[in-house]
C-alpha cells in the first residue's frame, strides 16, 4: 500500500512539474542504482560495472554509455555491492581514493547514485596533485587573523564594559544589549531609512552615546543617588538586559539580518590569509579607537578624573571633580563604543537580537583576563581570548572552541590572579 | 512514539484519564500552541503560528469541529535555556487543551512530553526531527508532521553524489536537527562513493564562524553541505570571504536554511546555483500567499506547512472520533492520515467524513502518513535551486518521495 | 587600677632584663620570643625592609618606631605571613615561621592588627569580637549544626568580649554594625578584636592613631595589664608620649633597616633618631612652661604678620 | 588675637546666644545641624559652629562624637536633615562637594583619602582638578614640603605606607589654595617630625589668610595653635572657647585630653 | 478573560516545581554569595553535573536510582573542589567571571557531539525517573482544593521537593547562626581580617562552595526528576542569573529569602505572562500579535525585577541598614 502512495504522490508531483525534471528519469520508475563516470569532465564510455547483492549474488553487469552513465534496476530494496572494473577504464586513469567497490543502499521506489571519481594516474614519483588543501601553517595564519578580527570586536565591547565598571563599580550584564542596540540602530538607519552604512553607523554611535548618557542620567544615576549597592545594581542590570533584549526583539524581530552595504564581501588573498576588505577596515578602526581611548584615559584630565572616580567617588568630589558628570561622560562613551562594537560585529557577522548576549561572556573573559578596570588590559585580554578561540580549533572541535578560550582564562588567573595587566593591592 | 501500542487505546485511555483534567470531551476542540516566541528559535515562531492560524481560520470557516468553532490558546515555548515551556504547558492544561501543537525544538518537546501525554493530551509537533521520539514512551499521544531527517538526508546525500562531488564538506548546526541530518547525509554520501573530507558541527550561538569555515577551507571540498537555520547567512558570509564561493564550490542547503528572505541582501549571484531540499510536494508559493493573508509580516516560512497540517489533522481526527478528548483524537490520527479517499483540505476531508467515508489527508508538507510510532511514514522532498537574485525558484527541480524508514 | 605590686614586679623584671643591655641594633635578648634574621623585602627598586637581626624580649612591651615609609608595616606583613619575604628567616618561640600561612601564624600565638583598619562591616561589633576567639568548637562544620556543642563556649566568649568592649568604650556600640563605626572606633575595635585571640605576642600597628587621648591613656593601663598577664606586646606608634609611657624597649627603623635600639629615654635623645624621626620639637618632652613660651612665640609671630596684612 | 574674645574667660558649655552673636560675620557657619547616615539615626544633634575670616578652629572630642560627620555634612558628603550651612552668606546646605570646591573650600578626609590606583603625581593633579594651570607651581610647593612624595611621584598611592598616604592627602588639599580648609585628623599616622610640619603648615596657611577648621585627636597640639576650639560630644557642642581656655579647663582635660602628654 | 486560569497557574507556580528547583538553586547561591561573599556564577554547573550524574548513571551505566543520586552528589563535590582550588584565591569579581566560564565549559562539554554517546548531545538524557516515581506512595488521583491541585505524580514530587527545601533551610539556619556561619560572614566582609584572626579562610570558602554546590546539586536532581529529562542548555548562565535575582529579591543572607524570592519570581513570571496572553487573546491589546507576547512578557518581567529592586534594594527580607553600610 505504501508503495502505491509513494507512486501516487510522485505522480502528482510529476504531473504538475513535468518539465522541471530534465536530468533524471521519473523517480517513480526508478528503484536501483545509477551513476555517471567522468574523467576530467569528459564522460567515460564502456567502463564495466557489476552489481551484486550484499551477500554476493550477482544482480547485473552494465557498461557505461556515451554520456558516461549507467543504470541498474533492482527488485528489492536493500544494500548492494557495486564494483567498477578498473581494467575497463581508459588507460592512465584510476579511481580516486583507490577503492573500486561501493556498498550503497537502495530504498523502496528510489534510485541511489553511485560515484566513482576518476583521475589521471599519477606518474610514479611525481608530486601529488594539488588538491587546494592548506597546510597547518596556512590555517594557523588564517585563524590568527580571524582571532585578531574577533578579538578586537571583543575588545571594543570590553573597553566599554571596563570603562563603566571602572568608574561606577557596576558589573553591567546589560552591556551585551548595548552592543545589540547600537547594531540595531545602525540597521534602522541603514535599512529603514536607506542611508549608507557609514553615515548610518556614525548616527547610531551618536544616538547610542546619547542613550547611554540618558540611561545614567535618568536611571543609574538616580539609583546611585539613593545609595543602591553595587550588587543590587548588578542584578538590576540583569533585569535591564532582559528588558532591552526583548524590546529589541519586539521591534527588530527574531530573525538574523544584515546591513545592505558591504554584505558578503568576497575575500582578497593576502599571503596565506583571505580577508574581506571590510575586515581590514574594521581592524583599523577598532585599533584606532582602542588606542585613542586608552591613551585618553591615561593622559587626559577627564581620563584621570574617571580613574579617580573609580577609586573613590567621595574623594573625587572633594577634589572638585563633578562625579556625576564624569560618570555620564563615561556612560556616553562606553555606550558609544559598545555601539561601535555592535556595528562591527553586525558587519563582520550578522545582526540578531541575541548577538550581544551571545558575545557577552567572551567580553567578560577579555576584561577579566586583562585585569579589571584597565583599558589596555581589556585590549590585551580580549585579543588573547579572540585568538585563542580561533586558533584552538586547530586541535579542538569547533563546537568546543569557546571551551579552549575559557580554560585559558582560568589557567592564566591561576598564575596571575589579578589578570595580565592588573596590579595587586597591598595588604595592611 | 509509544512503540506498537498506539492502536490499542483502551489501556491508555484508562490510565491518564484518572489524572487528566476532567474536561476531556467537553464538546469543544481546544488547541494549544507551544511555539517559540522568545529565545534562540524565536524566528521559527511566526511562520508556525501562522500555519496554525491559517488552518484554524479555514476549519472554523468550514463550520468548526463537532459543530463548534475550535478554540485556541497560544503560548511561548521559549528555548531550552529557560523553563518557560513547562509554564506554558501548565497554562494550556489548565485551559483544558485537548491537543498541543509544539514545540519547535526537540529538546523542549522532550522536556514537556511527559507532562502533556501524562494529562491525556495529544502532543503534536510540527518541527521535531530527533529520532528519539520514535521510541519515546508517550502513551501513544505523540505525533509529528515534521520533515523527516532520514529521507531528506538521503535525498540530499544522493543529490550531492549525483552532482559528482567526490569530496564533500559538511557544516552542521550542533543540535539534534543539524547533527541528525548531517549524519544521514554523511552516510549516504560515503556509501555513494564520495568522501566527506570535513565535517564541522558548529555551535549556532558562537560569536563567529570563521574558524569553523577555515576548517572546511583547509580541506577544499568540491561540495559543501550547509545544515542549519538562519545563522547560515553568517556561514555564507564566511565562505565567500574565505574563498569558497558558490561559483567555485557546490553548496547544498536544507529546509532549515533554504530561504527566500535570508540572503536577499547579499550581492547578486552569491547563491546562484545553490541547491536546497524542502519537504513537501506542493509548490510553496500558493500556500505562502495564504499565509501572508494571516500574517502579512511573515518573512520566513519554515515549518508553516507542518504546523498547518498538524492543526488540520487534529481537527479531522476529532471529527472522525466524534470526540474532542485527546486520547480519542490520538486513536483516529493514524486513520485519517492514510488509507481512504484522498483529500487535501479540511473542508473537503470533513465533507467526506460526514458522508461516512474513510479519508486520507494529504498535507501541504507532504502526504503525511503516520506510522505506528506517530511519525510520518512517507514524505516527499523537493529539490530547489537558487537563481542569481539569491532566491530559489518556486518550481522544484525534482521531487522525491520515499519511505522514511527506508 | 590593676594590682600595683604585680605591675611593679613584671615591669621591674622587664626593665631589669633590659637594664644592662647594649644599646645597639640587633642586640640579643635573654629570653627572646621572636628572633628575626636577615629579612629582606623589595618592591621593584625599592628595598622596603632589610632587617639584619632583631629579637623581641618575652613579656616586654617593645615599641617599633621610625619615619613614615620606614618599612614597619611591611615588616609586620612579612612576620605574620601576609606577604612573602624575598629572603630571611625568623622564629617564634623557637619555631621557624618562614612561609607559614597567616592563619597558622595566629594559631601559633602571634597576632597583628592592621594600620588601615579592617572592620567586618556587616557584622556587629560584638560578632567582630567573638570572631577573634580561638579554638571555637562551633567553627567546625559538623558541630556547628548542633548548638549544644558550642553554646557554653559561646557564652564565655561573649562575656570576655563584652568586658573588653567596656574597656574600649565600645559597649554602647556592641549591637551596631562595625561598618558604622567612626575612624577612631575602628582602631579600637581592631585592637580589642586582636586581644580576643589571647595571643602570646600581639603586634599592634599604630593602635592609637586617631584615638582620643583620654581614652588612649586608659587603654595604656590595659596594655600594661596584658604584660602582667604574660603577653608580649610589639607596637608601632608615632605618639611619643605613649611610647615613653609604656614601652620597655624601643626599636628604631629607617629605610627598612633597624638603626637603633634602646630604652625609650635613651632612644629619644639619640641624635640619629631625632634627625630622622623626631624632629626638633621632640628632643625632650615639652614641659608646661616650654609649651607656654612656644605658644606665645607663635602667637606673637602670628599677630605681627596679621597686622602686617591688615595694614596693607 | 584677631578673633573676638568670647564673653566668658572660661570654656563655656555652649549656649546659642554666644554662637549667634559670634556667627554674625562668619565665613562659614552651621546652625543646628542634624544629620546622619542611617535612616532614623541622627549623628549630629543640632551642632552649631562658625568660623570667621582667617580663623583657625579646632574641633576635638571622643571617638564617635561626630566630628568627621560634621565636616562631611558641611562639605556635602553627608545628607543634612535639618539646619543650615552658610558660606559667606550663601546657603550651601547639601550642596554638592565639587561645587564647594569651586567656591574655594578644600577638604582632607580622615580615611580613604587617596586614590589608590593613581600615582602620587596624578593624585596631586586631581587636587588641582579645577585649576589645572596651577598644577606645576603648586606641585613644586608641596614637593618641597614633602620631599618623599616628589621622589616617588610615579608610585601608585595604593602601595604607599599609612603615613605616606596621609602626606599625599594633605598635599592634595594644598594643591588648590582654598580659602576655607577642612582638615580631618591631618596628623594621624605621621611621624612626629611630620606632625610638627603639619601643625606649622596649618598655622602658616592660616596666617596667609586661609580659614582653617581642623579636627584632631592630637588634641593638645591642636588647641595650642587654634584660635578657638569646639569640643564635640554625641553630636552636640559640649564646650567652646579659645584654644587655651579649653586646654586648661579641668573638665575638658579629664574627659577629652588626658594627662599623658604632660606626664 | 480567563482569570481562573491565570490565578490557578500563578498559584501553582508559587508552590510548584519551579519554586522547588529555583529555590534550592538560590539557597545554594545564598550560601555562596549572601553569606560568604563568593560571587559564584557557576551555580548552573552544579545543577548540571548533578542532573547529568543521575541521568548518565541510570541510563548509560544502568545503575540503580540511588547510585545515580550518589554519583550526582559526588560529581557536585568534585566540581566544587576542581572549581575551588584555582578560583577561591581570586578577588570576588574575578571569581564571578571564572565561575561563569567554568559553568559554560561544563555546559558545552555536555552539549558536544564529541561526547554525545555519554551525555546525549544537545538533547541530553531522559528516562531516569522511573524509580523515583515508582516510590510514589500517593494513589492516582487529584490532590488539591477546587481548581488548585496536582496529580499524584506532581504531589509526590512536591512533597519530596518541599521537604528537601525546608531541610536545606533548616541546615542553613543552624549553620548561619553558629560560629561557623560567623566565619563565613566575616570572610564576606574582609578575608584578610579573618586570616589575621587565625581562621583558615580557604578551607571555609571551600566548605561554603561545597555546601552551596551540593544544595544546588539537589536543585539539579529535582529539575531532572520533574521534567524527566536533562538538557545542557537549561543549565546556562541564565539559570544562574535567575538564581541570583531570586536571592536578591528575597534578601541576601536571609534563611527564607531564596525560597520566598523564588516564589515571587515565578508568580511574577507566570502572572505577567498569562495575563498578557489573555489580554492579547481577547483583543484588549489590538496592536500586538501572538508572537509578540513572548518578548513583551519578558520585557515586563525584566521591568518588574527592576522595579522591585529599585523599590526594595535590600529584597523582601533584607535589612536596609546592611545596604546602607555596603553602599560605595
Ligand atoms: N606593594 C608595594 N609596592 C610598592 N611599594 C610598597 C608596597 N608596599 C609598601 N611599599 C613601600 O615600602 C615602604 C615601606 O612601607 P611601610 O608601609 O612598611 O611603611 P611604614 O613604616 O609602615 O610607614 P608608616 O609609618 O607611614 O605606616 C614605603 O615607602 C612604601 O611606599
Ligand atoms: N558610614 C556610616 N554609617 C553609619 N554610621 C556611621 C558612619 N560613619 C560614622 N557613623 C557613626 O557616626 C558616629 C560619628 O562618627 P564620626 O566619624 O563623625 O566620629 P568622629 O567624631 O569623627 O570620631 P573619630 O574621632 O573616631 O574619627 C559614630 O558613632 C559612628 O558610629
Ligand atoms: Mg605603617
Ligand atoms: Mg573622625
Amino acid at each position: 500500500m505504501r508503495r502505491a502512495v509513494i507512486a501516487f504522490t510522485a505522480f502528482l508531483g510529476g504531473l504538475i512539474f513535468l518539465l522541471a525534471v530534465p536530468a533524471h528519469a521519473d523517480p517513480a520508475d526508478c528503484q536501483g542504482l545509477r551513476g555517471t563516470l567522468k574523467l576530467q569532465g569528459q564522460p567515460v564510455n564502456g567502463a564495466k560495472i557489476s552489481v551484486t547483492t550484499e551477500g554476493g549474488q550477482p544482480v547485473q553487469e552494465v557498461t557505461s554509455n556515451a554520456q558516461g552513465t549507467w543504470d541498474v534496476q533492482v527488485k528489492d530494496p536493500g544494500k548492494y555491492k557495486v564494483t567498477l572494473d578498473p581494467s575497463s577504464l581508459p588507460a592512465n586513469s584510476e579511481v580516486r581514493g583507490g577503492s573500486n567497490v561501493r556498498t550503497p543502499t537502495v530504498y523502496e521506489g528510489n534510485c541511489s547514485t553511485v560515484l566513482f571519481a576518476l583521475q589521471p594516474k599519477a606518474a610514479p614519483g611525481a608530486a601529488p596533485e594539488d588538491t587546494g588543501q592548506s597546510t597547518f601553517w596556512e590555517q594557523a595564519a588564517q585563524l590568527t587573523f580571524e582571532g585578531v578580527n574577533l578579538g578586537l570586536i571583543i575588545a571594543l565591547g570590553a573597553l566599554g564594559l571596563s570603562l563603566i565598571y571602572g568608574t561606577t563599580g557596576l558589573t553591567n550584564f546589560a552591556h551585551g544589549e548595548l552592543i545589540t542596540l547600537g547594531a540595531v540602530i545602525a540597521y534602522a538607519f541603514n535599512v529603514g531609512f536607506g542611508l549608507q552604512l557609514i553615515p548610518a553607523a556614525i548616527i547610531a554611535i551618536i544616538v547610542s552615546g546619547a542613550l547611554g548618557y540618558g540611561q545614567d542620567r535618568l536611571f543609574w544615576g538616580q539609583l546611585r543617588k539613593r545609595g543602591t549597592g553595587t550588587i543590587a545594581m548588578m542584578i538590576i542590570s540583569i533585569g535591564v538586559a532582559i528588558l532591552l533584549r526583548n524590546l529589541i526583539q519586539f521591534f527588530f524581530g527574531a530573525q538574523t539580518d544584515s546591513y545592505t552595504d558591504y554584505n558578503t564581501q568576497a575575500g582578497i588573498e593576502i599571503g596565506p590569509i583571505s580577508a574581506a576588505p571590510k575586515n581590514l577596515w574594521a581592524i583599523g578602526i577598532e585599533l584606532a579607537v582602542l588606542i585613542v581611548v586608552g591613551i585618553a584615559l591615561m593622559k587626559t584630565r577627564t581620563g584621570k578624573a574617571a580613574r579617580a572616580v573609580a577609586d573613590n567617588p567621595a574623594l573625587a568630589a572633594s577634589s572638585g571633580i563633578n562625579v556625576d558628570r564624569i560618570i555620564r561622560i563615561i556612560w556616553a562613551s562606553g555606550s558609544a563604543i559598545a555601539a561601535l562594537a555592535g556595528i562591527m560585529l553586525g558587519l563582520s557577522q550578522s545582526l540578531k537580537f541575541t548577538m550581544g548576549q551571545d558575545i557577552l561572556l567572551l567580553i567578560f573573559a577579555g576584561v577579566t583576563l586583562g585585569g579589571l578596570g584597565t583599558a589596555f588590559g581589556a585590549l590585551v585580554g580580549s585579543l588573547v581570548v579572540g585568538i585563542f578561540i580561533q586558533v584552538s580549533t586547530l586541535w579542538v572541535p569547533p563546537e568546543l572552541k569557546s571551551v579552549g578560550a575559557l580554560a585559558v582564562l582560568i589557567i592564566v588567573l591561576l598564575f596571575r590572579p589579578q589578570g595580565i595587566l592588573g596590579r595587586r593591592e597591598r595588604i595592611g | 512514539g509509544g512503540g506498537g501500542d498506539t492502536a490499542t487505546q483502551t489501556s491508555q485511555s484508562a490510565a491518564p484519564a484518572s489524572s487528566a483534567p476532567a474536561a476531556q470531551g467537553d464538546g469543544t476542540l481546544t488547541l494549544g500552541t507551544l511555539l517559540p516566541q522568545t529565545g534562540s528559535l524565536a524566528f521559527l515562531g511566526p511562520p508556525e503560528f501562522a500555519g496554525v492560524d491559517l488552518a484554524l481560520k479555514e476549519i472554523n470557516e468550514a463550520g468548526g469541529v463537532l459543530g463548534k468553532p475550535v478554540t485556541k490558546y497560544d503560548t511561548d515555548s521559549g528555548d531550552t535555556t529557560t523553563n518557560i515551556a513547562s509554564q506554558s504547558v501548565d497554562k494550556l492544561l489548565a485551559q483544558k487543551a485537548d491537543a498541543i501543537i509544539g514545540a519547535a525544538s526537540s529538546s523542549v518537546s522532550e522536556s514537556v512530553i511527559d507532562k502533556i501525554t501524562g494529562a491525556g493530551v495529544v502532543h503534536f509537533s510540527p518541527a521535531n526531527t530527533s529520532d528519539k521520539f520514535t521510541t519515546i514512551s508517550d502513551k501513544g499521544l505523540y505525533f509529528r508532521t515534521s520533515p523527516p531527517d532520514k529521507l531528506q538526508g538521503r535525498v540530499l546525500g544522493d543529490l550531492v553524489v549525483a552532482d559528482g562531488n567526490d569530496t564533500v564538506g559538511i557544516m552542521a548546526m550542533q543540535d539534534s536537527y543539524g547533527t541528525g541530518l548531517a549524519d544521514q547525509v554523511q552516510k549516504t554520501v560515503t556509501d555513494g562513493g564520495a568522501e566527506v573530507v570535513e565535517r564541522v558541527d558548529y555551535d549556532p550561538k558562537a560569536a563567529d564562524f570563521s574558524a569553523d569555515v577555515a576548517k572546511l577551507k583547509a580541506k577544499n571540498p568540491k561540495g559543501i553541505v550547509l545544515i542549519g537555520f538562519e545563522e547560515t547567512a553568517k556561514v555564507v558570509q564566511e565562505l565567500v570571504k574565505q574563498g569558497l564561493p558558490a561559483d567555485k564550490h557546490k553548496w547544498y542547503m536544507v529546509d532549515g536554511n533554504t530561504s527566500n528572505t535570508n540572503y536577499i541582501k547579499m550581492p547578486k549571484g552569491t547563491l546562484e546555483g545553490v541547491k536546497g531540499t524542502i519537504p513537501g510536494a506542493a509548490a510553496p508559493e500558493e500556500f505562502q500567499k495564504k499565509l501572508l493573508s494571516v500574517n502579512k509580516d511573515l518573512e520566513d516560512f519554515s515549518y508553516a506547512p507542518e504546523s498547518y497540517d498538524a492543526a488540520n489533522l487534529i481537527a479531522l481526527a476529532a471529527e472522525a472520533a466524534k470526540s474532542d478528548a485527546g486520547v480519542d483524537i490520538a486513536a483516529k490520527l493514524m486513520e485519517v492520515s492514510k488509507g481512504g479517499e484522498k483529500c487535501t483540505s479540511f473542508k473537503a476531508c470533513v465533507d467526506l467524513l460526514k458522508a461516512g467515508k474513510d479519508i486520507d489527508y494529504e498535507g501541504v508538507s507532504g502526504p503525511v502518513e503516520f506510522n505506528e510510532a506517530g511519525d510520518p511514514a512517507v514524505a516527499t522532498i523537493g529539490i530547489y535551486q537558487y537563481g542569481d537574485d539569491n532566491k530559489y525558484a518556486t518550481k522544484a527541480l525534482e521531487y522525491r518521495t520515499g519511505n522514511i524508514a527506508g | 587600677m590593676p594590682d600595683d605590686t604585680m605591675t611593679a614586679s613584671r615591669k621591674a623584671s622587664a626593665l631589669a632584663a633590659f637594664k644592662d643591655m647594649p644599646r645597639e641594633p640587633g642586640v640579643p635578648k635573654p629570653d627572646p620570643i621572636l628572633v628575626v634574621d636577615k629579612v629582606v623585602r623589595r618592591f621593584g627598586g625599592l628595598t622596603a625592609v632589610d632587617v639584619e637581626h632583631v629579637e623581641i624580649q618575652r613579656g616586654s612591651i617593645t615599641a617599633l618606631i621610625g619615619p613614615n615609609g620606614a618599612g614597619k608595616t611591611t615588616f609586620f606583613n612579612q612576620l605574620t605571613g601576609f606577604d612573602t619575604a624575598d629572603s630571611g628567616a625568623w622564629t617564634f618561640n623557637g619555631r621557624s615561621m618562614n612561609g607559614v600561612p597567616a592563619h597558622k601564624v595566629v594559631r601559633n600565638g602571634m597576632v597583628r592588627t592592621f594600620q588601615l583598619t579592617k572592620a567586618l562591616s556587616r557584622l556587629t561589633v560584638l560578632e567582630n569580637m567573638r570572631l577573634g576567639a580561638q579554638k571555637q568548637k562551633g567553627e567546625s562544620f559538623w558541630r556547628a549544626m548542633i548548638p549544644s556543642f558550642w553554646r557554653g563556649q559561646e557564652d564565655e566568649i561573649t562575656q570576655r568580649a563584652e568586658e573588653l568592649l567596656v574597656r574600649f568604650k565600645l559597649d554602647a556600640k556592641s549591637e551596631d554594625f562595625a561598618g558604622s563605626l567612626s575612624g577612631g572606633q575602628r582602631k579600637l575595635l581592631e585592637m580589642a578584636r586582636a586581644l580576643m585571640v589571647e595571643p602570646e605576642l600581639v603586634m599592634l600597628d599604630e593602635p592609637m592613631a586617631g584615638v582620643n587621648p583620654a581614652l588612649t591613656q586608659s587603654l595604656l593601663g590595659h596594655v600594661k595589664d596584658l604584660r602582667e598577664q604574660g603577653m608580649t606586646v610589639l607596637f608601632v606608634e608615632h605618639d611619643m608620649d605613649m611610647v615613653r609611657d609604656i614601652s620597655d624597649w624601643v626599636i628604631v627603623m629607617a629605610q627598612g633597616a633597624v638603626i637603633a635600639e634602646g630604652p625609650p629615654s635613651t632612644i629619644m635623645s639619640d641624635e640619629r633618631v631625632i634627625d630622622a624621626y623626631l624632629g626638633a620639637h621632640h628632643d625632650a618632652p615639652l614641659s608646661d612652661t616650654e609649651l607656654e613660651s612656644q605658644l606665645q612665640e607663635a602667637e606673637a609671630a602670628l599677630e605681627a604678620e596679621i597686622e602686617e596684612e591688615t595694614q596693607k | 588675637m584677631n578673633a573676638e574674645e568670647p564673653a566668658e574667660s572660661k570654656a563655656a558649655v555652649t549656649d546659642r546666644s554666644a554662637h549667634l552673636a559670634g556667627a554674625e560675620d562668619a565665613v562659614l557657619r552651621c546652625d543646628e545641624l542634624i544629620a546622619g547616615y542611617l535612616p532614623g539615626v541622627n549623628i549630629l544633634n543640632g551642632s552649631d559652629l562658625y568660623v570667621k575670616q582667617a580663623e583657625l578652629i579646632g574641633i576635638i572630642g571622643p571617638n564617635g562624637a561626630g566630628k568627621s560627620t560634621l565636616l562631611k555634612a558641611m562639605f556635602g558628603l553627608v545628607n543634612i536633615r535639618s539646619g543650615k550651612v552658610l558660606l559667606k552668606g550663601e546657603d550651601i546646605t547639601n550642596m554638592k562637594a565639587h561645587s564647594l570646591v569651586s567656591r574655594g573650600v578644600g577638604y582632607v578626609p580622615q580615611t580613604n583619602n587617596v586614590f589608590p590606583s593613581l600615582t602620587i603625581e596624578e593624585n596631586l593633579e586631581m587636587g588641582a582638578y579645577q585649576v589645572p594651570g596651577k598644577f606645576k607651581e603648586r606641585f613644586e610647593f608641596v614637593a618641597e614640603l614633602f620631599p618623599a612624595l616628589a621622589e616617588r611621584r610615579k608610585q601608585r598611592a595604593g602601595s604607599l605606607s599609612g603615613g605616606e598616604r596621609q602626606m599625599v592627602a594633605m598635599a592634595r588639599a594644598l594643591m588648590t589654595e582654598p580659602s576655607v580648609l577642612l582638615l580631618d585628623e591631618p596628623s594621624a599616622g605621621l611621624s612626629p617630625k611630620l606632625q610638627d610640619l603639619v601643625f606649622i603648615q596649618a598655622q602658616q596657611i592660616n596666617k596667609a589668610g586661609v580659614t582653617v577648621i581642623m579636627v584632631e585627636q592630637n588634641a593638645r597640639r591642636c588647641l595650642q595653635i587654634c584660635h578657638r576650639g569646639y569640643v564635640l560630644d554625641q553630636g552636640r557642642n559640649a564646650y567652646t572657647g579659645t584654644g587655651q581656655q579649653l586646654a586648661n579647663d579641668p573638665k575638658v582635660i579629664e574627659l577629652y585630653l588626658g594627662t599623658l602628654a604632660k606626664a | 478573560m480567563d482569570w481562573l486560569t491565570i490565578i490557578t497557574t500563578t498559584v501553582h507556580a508559587a508552590i510548584g516545581w519551579e519554586s522547588v528547583v529555583y529555590g534550592l538553586a538560590a539557597i545554594g547561591v545564598n550560601i555562596h554569595f549572601g553569606y560568604t561573599g563568593l560571587l559564584n556564577f557557576g551555580q548552573a554547573a552544579f545543577m548540571a553535573v548533578a542532573g547529568y550524574g543521575l541521568a548518565v548513571a541510570v541510563t548509560v551505566m544502568n545503575l540503580p536510582f540511588w547510585m545515580g543520586i550518589v554519583i550526582g552528589l559526588a560529581a557536585a563535590a568534585i566540581l566544587a573542589l576542581l572549581l575551588g582550588i584555582p578560583t577561591l584565591q581570586l578577588r570576588a569579581d574575578y571569581l564571578a567571571i571564572v565561575t561563569i566560564a567554568a559553568a559554560e565549559i561544563v555546559r558545552l562539554v555536555f552539549r558536544s557531539v564529541y561526547f554525545k554517546d555519554i551525555f546525549g548531545g544537545s538533547d541530553g538524557r531522559r528516562g531516569f525517573t522511573g524509580d523515583f516515581y515508582a516510590m510514589n506512595p500517593f494513589p492516582p488521583g487529584h490532590y488539591g482544593v477546587g481548581p488548585f491541585g496536582f496529580d499524584e505524580r506532581v504531589i509526590w514530587f512536591l512533597t519530596v521537593g518541599w521537604t528537601v527545601v525546608l531541610l536545606s533551610c533548616l541546615v542553613v539556619y543552624l549553620l548561619m547562626k553558629s560560629p561557623w556561619g560567623r566565619v563565613l560572614k566575616a570572610i564576606r566582609e574582609d578575608e584578610d581580617a579573618v586570616r589575621a584572626l587565625g581562621k583558615n579562610v580557604f578551607s571555609y570558602k571551600m566548605q561554603s562552595l561545597m555546601l552551596g554546590g551540593i544544595i544546588g546539586c539537589l536543585a539539579g536532581f529535582f529539575y531532572g526528576l520533574y521534567n524527566g529529562a536533562v538538557q545542557p542548555d537549561i543549565f546556562g548562565t541564565e539559570m544562574t542569573f535567575f538564581a541570583y535575582t531570586i536571592v536578591i529579591l528575597g534578601g541576601a543572607a536571609r534563611v527564607f529569602g531564596p525560597v520566598v524570592g523564588a516564589m515571587v519570581f515565578w508568580v511574577l513570571f507566570v502572572f505577567v505572562g498569562n495575563t498578557l496572553a489573555e489580554l492579547v487573546r481577547n483583543g484588549f491589546i489590538p496592536f500586538m500579535t501572538t508572537t509578540q507576547v513572548g518578548p513583551i512578557r519578558y520585557a515586563l518581567v525584566g521591568l518588574g525585577f527592576i522595579l522591585l529592586l529599585v523599590i526594595r534594594p535590600q529584597g523582601i527580607f533584607g535589612d536596609k541598614r546592611e545596604i546602607a553600610i555596603n553602599a560605595r
